[in-house]
């Protein structure tokens, strides 16, 4: 298939086909990080997940027809404060969720995603009727879209670079926040024994509520980034779930390198199989890989092996 | 005690099967018309998914998110066979090949695939649908459980199975029918499925299929392997060092869930007359975790309630009331998690059950009132 | 050369009678929409019009909207349901049909197949409704129709479609692929001189048909033209890199693209990001899948200068359409936009208010047997007519996306193209 | 190494088991007797549950064997090793709560193990006298009918021993039996004890001196995963490496 094409082609095929697929890892890692947090420490099933994700994207909606409507001299810069306000309303509502709902069943982690489940029926039937059934268009900034000639061959998206470094600047955050922070310790803490973390005195009804409203946060800053890429519905964040549990399963749910190195490994799989087979194909195939994988090593690429 | 649960049915058991057989076959059609009745029907179709739940998920542990694919096996066989029987080379005479599926016929295929083969015979077929639905669920359970993967990590790779198939049934739409799933079912030898009476007639098949599901749930939940089940749900350990191979038992009962979803999945493709994808992927499975724990997690009988009557909101809500059917069903798992985890059959053990005893003193009388309550009423 | 005016590929003209009716008949159907000839019920005596005990009394008759208001599908469906009721509200305020008012019952289709069947047999069977307006995935029309053809329904249908469908119990409001596809693919080669194509879709029957009968088209009638890829990708899907460099690579004239719901906004917002320019000339963008209300999710500015053939934009300049798009702005809001397949929707109602009035009766077999032939005149569309084969003779438009979200039409086919359900040189 | 000594029911050498490098039990060597009662004592992380997991196939092994009646456990599943005789008892009493005890017990039965054995297993005389019998010398014979949940935390105890008697094993192992239990419990526990270790090998790991003392034949103590001392009670206690890591502090 490749014999019509010079090495010069080809050679910037394979550059920009691999940094496709470098973007296709960020938006994993975007997706993921925030449930790593949640089902990675707490055990926490949040189905809900997509739709937080969603809230952060209409969140970045409203902030972007605020920003055309009052202060349209500085749209450009918009998009950054749309992330904030995404992370502060998902988080929010996150926090509002633990405290009503997730806190009654943490020793019932089956429970929990029934739970989730029903949240997320409710919360698409929210947007629904406050948003409209139809997808909403989000303006992007014009200095996003569009891409940066490398060669004048290569040329690589500016949305996929930013995708990129938000995802590398988030996964940093995190990782302060969960190896570097007295929050992070106790966060550990109670994950491997709940009783004692109580017993030294840790807050851990907060500490809780916290890790979920931040799990939550991170999953609305994504979905505002997925504006640039994706579509903005009451049901998208249905899109989401299953490639994003895949992820944190195959990474071992308590490591965060993990996730990171699984997102890495299904990006690349994924972004490989798609340039010589069909999209289908590539996509089942590469879901089979992972599930035969996870049969032969069930506790994921990375664990920790803990003595019981 | 000892003596009395050693029994297949105790009294209240047998009381409460009964009431079950009286509102399947005498209340429903006698209260409802035809369309309704087969609306019921439908909604039977997936108490068989409820039940093997209750085995797997209530009394096993086991939670999987993927029963869809069993259901939709079973569903898809059946399919395949009223599908060949209706492509006959008269009906498809408008094609470019006649005599094969119409959706092949517009995927440029020009002879019936190798693997449809098998599905002429309507032997063969009625086999493959348990067959085939129970060998998938044994090479899953057997790569899964041996491993020891459970509890969460379980549910979401069953999860993952549903993504797959569904996408793999859309995209060999040749083979398949695709999205459009197969349509247009129209005889089962020779015996046209679309009729009043025969739907009246599959209906009642269909119920009897049902309480042969629920007597053998029944009988493995009286058997020592339904203690065991409970005892592995709660102490695994102690039961591997009883002495027992703990894999076996949950790959047997995950295989038994899953022929039960294969009847359900069949007798649907009788009765509603199509099999498509949509019956296969992540949402419906996830909703028919919810019938059973509606019904009650630890009940068979509640999990056929819980079918029935979830079922029938549904279709009553978004008659009326589209919009808020999702609020509704939302609400429902939310509540049925934090208030009820014992469902329906729950609220009737400890709620209704004793003031019906208390005010008649005698459960012979009480029962069929109290199922009465449990049940929708038309 | 020669092959390009095959008789199967050509546009085909209508029948000349058809044609000097039209050019008669049109001043006289635009009067009738705007001062109708009043009938009165007392004239048309209920046991007389409905033999066959449908939902008529002396002075209203039902009929049934089934689309889908929840679930993935609502996105789509709902410009259809608005559409519709603004159909009969606008028959009603004439006096509606044979003095009966209209009424409808909605049913929520719930993008759920088994559920479509299972409402539409509700509708026929238990409220014994006159006629169904609805569905919109093929899927969902499958589910429905052996229910219709049992219990002798009759349903409107009106979205652009695979074809290879002809039901006695539907009429397709909307373009089967033939006539939306095949004047498109000869715009863009004779006027920009098209040569490579990349066929894209999602994963699903349509999208599939459809490229198939355009690579037929392109290989067997266009000269010197060839498909240099082929992709498709599961419904949902929002990475669209990977293609997006496969097809860098080949360098088509023409991205042939048939991505439909949440996939459509990933996509241009990634072709406009990689840098693909769709405003200039090569390549460029031809969808059959993009109408006015999918660009309110894409935006308008990541999608400005592709092309998109149908047979209806909210921006056709005729008096008809104008006041269509006012009334429907009038009803639902300023805000509002209309597709092709809204503006399909909108026809049924009237479709099978000229047959029964033709008729003379509600019975299902004699609007059947009356709907055959019969035109509408003043559609926001134009004039159209009822084929023998249930679909619409209708003309085939090309538009250019505007960054404001509507399309600027620069092409229509001269005469209405005749819809093909089986074409014969495309299986 | 394999080669079975006939005065020897359990033979364990060189077993080591390696948690992410860090060495929980390290070269550890040691023999039961038939009708021996070997306590294992030691201080808290010595070591001393992770060998009985290890024996009973809980935990996987890095190296080494375990050798039993002249078959090596360390190849085996969990319920094989059940089968060939070895009965494990936990240190939190793990028991099924949502079961009555006679269900519980009913469980323990040998018989029935295979999935269909279990399908058709009959609950008839033998199997309730049995269950009876067990129920006395467990102290809980009123109690048969009684779901487990509402046991004391003594009589949980109990009940966990009576699932293991009922399986008759030739080597019952036993995670600090009287923990957490009341003195008159204690006394009442120790009693069982001494009558069901006649006649069998039993391992057990005990903190309690007196009680060590009362059924010990021989005496192994751990310390960071190998063993410090082994032998009779007395001279373990006498012993300096012993008394300077365990007993003096």
């Amino acid at each position: 298939m490749f014999s019509d094409y010079t090495m010069n082609e080809l050679g910037a095929i394979f550059a920009m086909q691999g940094f496709a697929g470098l973007i296709l890892f960020s938006v994993f890692v975007l997706m993921a990080l925030g449930l790593a947090i949640i089902f990675g420490q707490m055990g926490v099933i949040n189905m809900a997940h997509g739709e937080f994700m969603i809230l952060g994207a209409y969140v970045t909606y409203l902030t972007s027809n605020l920003f055309a409507d009052y202060l349209p001299s500085v749209f450009g810069l918009y998009f950054f404060v749309a992330m904030i306000l995404a992370f502060i309303a998902s988080g929010a509502l996150g926090l509002f969720v633990e405290w009503v709902m997730i806190r009654h069943l943490y020793k019932r982690p089956l429970d929990t995603l029934l739970a989730t489940w029903g949240l997320s029926l409710i919360l698409q039937q929210v947007y629904r009727s406050v948003f409209g059934a139809r997808e909403v268009g989000v303006s992007i900034p014009d200095w996003m879209m569009g891409s940066l000639p490398m060669t004048d061959m290569i040329e690589v998206p500016i949305n996929g670079i930013f995708v990129m470094v938000l995802a590398t600047g988030i996964s940093l955050a995190v990782y302060f926040m969960m190896y570097r922070s007295s929050w992070g310790l106790q966060v550990r803490a109670i994950s491997q024994n709940r009783m004692m973390a109580d017993a030294v005195g840790i807050n851990t009804a907060w500490t809780d509520r916290l890790t979920f409203g931040i799990g939550c946060g991170v999953a609305g800053v994504a979905g505002s980034a997925f504006t640039m890429i994706g579509s903005t519905g009451p049901t998208a964040g249905q899109l989401y779930i299953v490639d994003t549990f895949l992820v944190v399963v195959f990474g071992g749910a308590a490591s965060l390198l993990g996730t990171i190195a699984s997102a890495f490994s299904i990006s690349q799989a994924q972004s490989i199989m798609e340039f010589f087979l069909s999209g289908s194909m590539a996509k089942v195939l590469t879901l089979l890989t992972v599930v035969g994988i996870l049969m032969i090593r069930p506790q994921g690429l990375f664990t920790l092996k803990l003595r019981k | 005690m000892e003596s009395s649960s050693n029994r297949l049915f105790s009294a209240r058991d047998l009381i409460g099967f009964a009431v079950l057989i009286a509102i399947i076959f005498v209340v429903l059609p006698i209260a409802l018309d035809g369309f309704r009745l087969n609306l019921f029907g439908k909604y039977l179709t997936y108490a068989f998914v409820a039940v093997g739940l209750v085995l797997c998920w209530g009394m096993g542990g086991i939670l999987s998110l993927g029963q869809g694919v069993f259901f939709g096996l079973g569903g898809y066989c059946m399919a395949m066979f009223l599908k060949l029987e209706a492509s006959t080379p008269e009906n498809t005479s408008i094609q470019s090949t006649p005599g094969i599926p119409d959706f092949m016929d517009w995927n440029q295929l020009t002879a019936l695939p190798a693997w449809w083969e098998p599905f002429n015979s309507l032997f063969i077929t009625l086999i493959a649908v348990i067959l085939v639905p129970v060998v998938f669920a044994f090479i899953i359970g057997v790569a899964m459980f041996r491993r020891r993967v459970g509890g969460v990590y379980f549910a979401i790779i069953t999860q993952a199975f549903a993504a797959i198939l569904t996408i793999l049934i859309i995209g060999q739409q040749g083979f398949t029918g695709g999205v459009n799933g197969i349509t247009d079912l129209r005889t089962l030898k020779g015996w046209d499925i679309r009729s009043e009476e025969a739907k009246e007639i599959l209906y009642f098949v269909n119920g009897g299929l049902l309480i042969v599901c629920l007597v053998i749930a029944q009988y493995v939940r009286k058997s020592k392997l339904g203690r065991l089940l409970i005892a592995m749900r709660d102490q695994e350990d102690r039961v591997r060092f009883s002495g027992y191979d703990v894999a076996s038992f949950k790959i047997f009962i995950f295989c038994l869930g899953a022929a039960f979803a294969a009847v359900g999945g069949a007798m649907f493709t009788l009765q509603v007359g199509f099999m498509s994808p949509t019956l296969v992927g992540i949402v419906p499975s996830i909703e028919m975790v919810i019938f059973c724990a509606v019904g009650g997690r630890l009940s068979i009988l509640g999990a056929v309630y819980g079918a029935l009557l979830v079922n029938w909101a549904k279709t009553s809500l978004s008659e009326s009331f589209p919009e808020l059917w999702l609020l509704g069903l939302g609400g429902l798992f939310i509540a049925v998690v934090m208030v009820f985890p014992n469902g329906l059959a729950g609220v009737y053990a400890e709620h209704v059950e004793p003031r019906l005893m208390a005010l008649l003193g005698k459960s012979k009388a009480a029962a069929p009132d109290s199922a009465a309550n449990e049940t929708p009423a038309e | 050369m020669t092959d390009r005016k095959s008789p199967k590929t050509t546009i085909r003209q209508m029948p000349e009678p058809s044609r000097r009716a039209f050019m008669a008949g049109s001043a006289a159907m635009t009067a009738a929409l705007f001062a109708p000839k009043t009938l009165f019920a007392a004239d048309y005596p209920t046991e007389a019009v409905n033999t066959t005990g449908l939902a008529v009394t002396d002075d209203t008759v039902t009929i049934g909207i089934l689309h889908s208001v929840t679930g993935t599908m609502a996105i789509s469906e709902t410009g259809s349901v608005q559409a519709e009721k603004l159909a009969i509200e606008q028959i009603n305020a004439q006096g509606g049909i044979l003095g009966r008012k209209i009424e409808y019952i909605q049913e929520d289709g719930a993008s759920d197949w088994p559920t479509f069947a299972e409402k539409s047999r509700k509708l026929l069977v238990n409220d014994k409704v006159a006629s169904v307006m609805g569905c919109w995935t093929s899927a969902s029309r499958k589910a429905v129709l052996p229910v219709f053809e049992q219990f002798n329904g009759m349903l409107y249908y009106p979205t652009f479609y695979e074809g290879l469908e002809q039901s006695p119990n539907v009429i397709y409001t909307g373009q089967e692929a033939t006539q939306q596809i095949i004047a498109g693919l000869d715009w863009v080669s004779e006027t920009k001189g098209a040569k490579t194509f990349y066929l894209l879709g999602s994963d699903y029957i349509w999208p599939r048909t459809s490229n198939k009968i355009a690579r037929k088209h392109i290989e067997n009638f266009l000269d010197g033209a060839k498909v240099v890829g082929e992709d498709y990708y599961p419904l949902g899907h929002t990475q669209f890199n990977s293609v997006i460099n496969k097809i860098r690579l080949r360098k088509p004239d023409v991205i042939y693209a048939i991505v439909v719901g949440g996939s459509n906004v990933a996509f241009y917002k990634q072709l406009k990001a990689a840098g693909i320019d769709m405003t200039k000339e090569a390549p460029l963008v031809l969808t059959i899948s993009v109408t006015e209300d999918e660009i309110r999710g894409i935006g308008g500015e990541n999608i400005d200068g592709a092309y998109a053939c149908m047979k209806y934009f909210q921006s056709l300049d005729s008096p008809n359409n104008i006041a269509f798009v006012q009334a429907f702005k009038d009803m639902y809001g300023e805000d509002m936009v209309i597709g092709d397949v809204t503006q399909a929707a909108y026809l049924g109602p009237w479709l099978w208010k000229a047959a029964v009035e033709k008729a003379g009766s509600f019975d299902v077999d004699k609007v059947r047997e009356a709907q055959i032939g019969v035109e509408l005149t003043n559609a926001p569309e134009g004039y159209v007519k009822v084929h023998e084969n249930h679909h619409l003779w209708s003309k085939t438009r090309v538009g250019l996306a505007k960054a404001d979200g509507q399309y600027e039409v620069v092409f229509e086919t001269a005469d209405l193209v005749e819809p093909d359900p089986f074409p014969e040189g495309y299986q | 190494m394999n080669v079975h000594n006939p005065n020897f029911l359990l033979m364990v050498e060189g077993l080591t088991v390696s948690f992410d490098g860090f060495k929980a039990v390290n070269d550890l060597s040691f023999y039961v007797e038939p009708n021996e009662c070997r306590v294992i004592i030691g201080p808290n992380g010595a070591g001393k549950t992770t060998v009985l997991d290890l024996i009973c196939g809980r935990t996987k092994a890095t190296s080494g064997s375990v050798n039993f009646k002249g078959r090596e456990l360390l190849s085996m599943r969990e319920d094989q090793i059940v089968h060939a005789g070895v009965g494990r008892k936990f240190q939190t009493p793990s028991v099924y709560e949502d079961l009555t005890v006679f269900e519980n017990l009913e469980l323990s039965y040998p018989k029935g193990h295979s999935v269909f054995g279990a399908l058709t297993f009959r609950r008839d005389d033998k199997v309730k006298t049995r269950i009876k019998e067990i129920a006395e010398t467990i102290f809980l014979e009123d109690l048969l009918n009684d779901k487990a949940a509402y046991l004391s935390h003594g009589q949980k105890q109990w009940l966990e021993i009576g699932m293991l008697l009922i399986q008759d094993p030739e080597l019952l192992m036993l995670d600090e039996p009287v923990a957490g239990m009341s003195v008159a419990e204690r006394k009442k526990t120790a009693e069982l004890l001494n009558r069901i270790i006649q006649d069998r090998s039993v391992i057990v790991i005990e903190h309690d001196m007196g009680f060590v003392a009362d059924i010990a034949t021989r005496v192994t103590v751990l310390h960071q995963g190998k063993t410090l001392s082994e032998g009779s009670m007395e001279r373990v206690q006498n012993d300096p490496k012993v008394i300077e890591v365990y007993l003096g502090h």
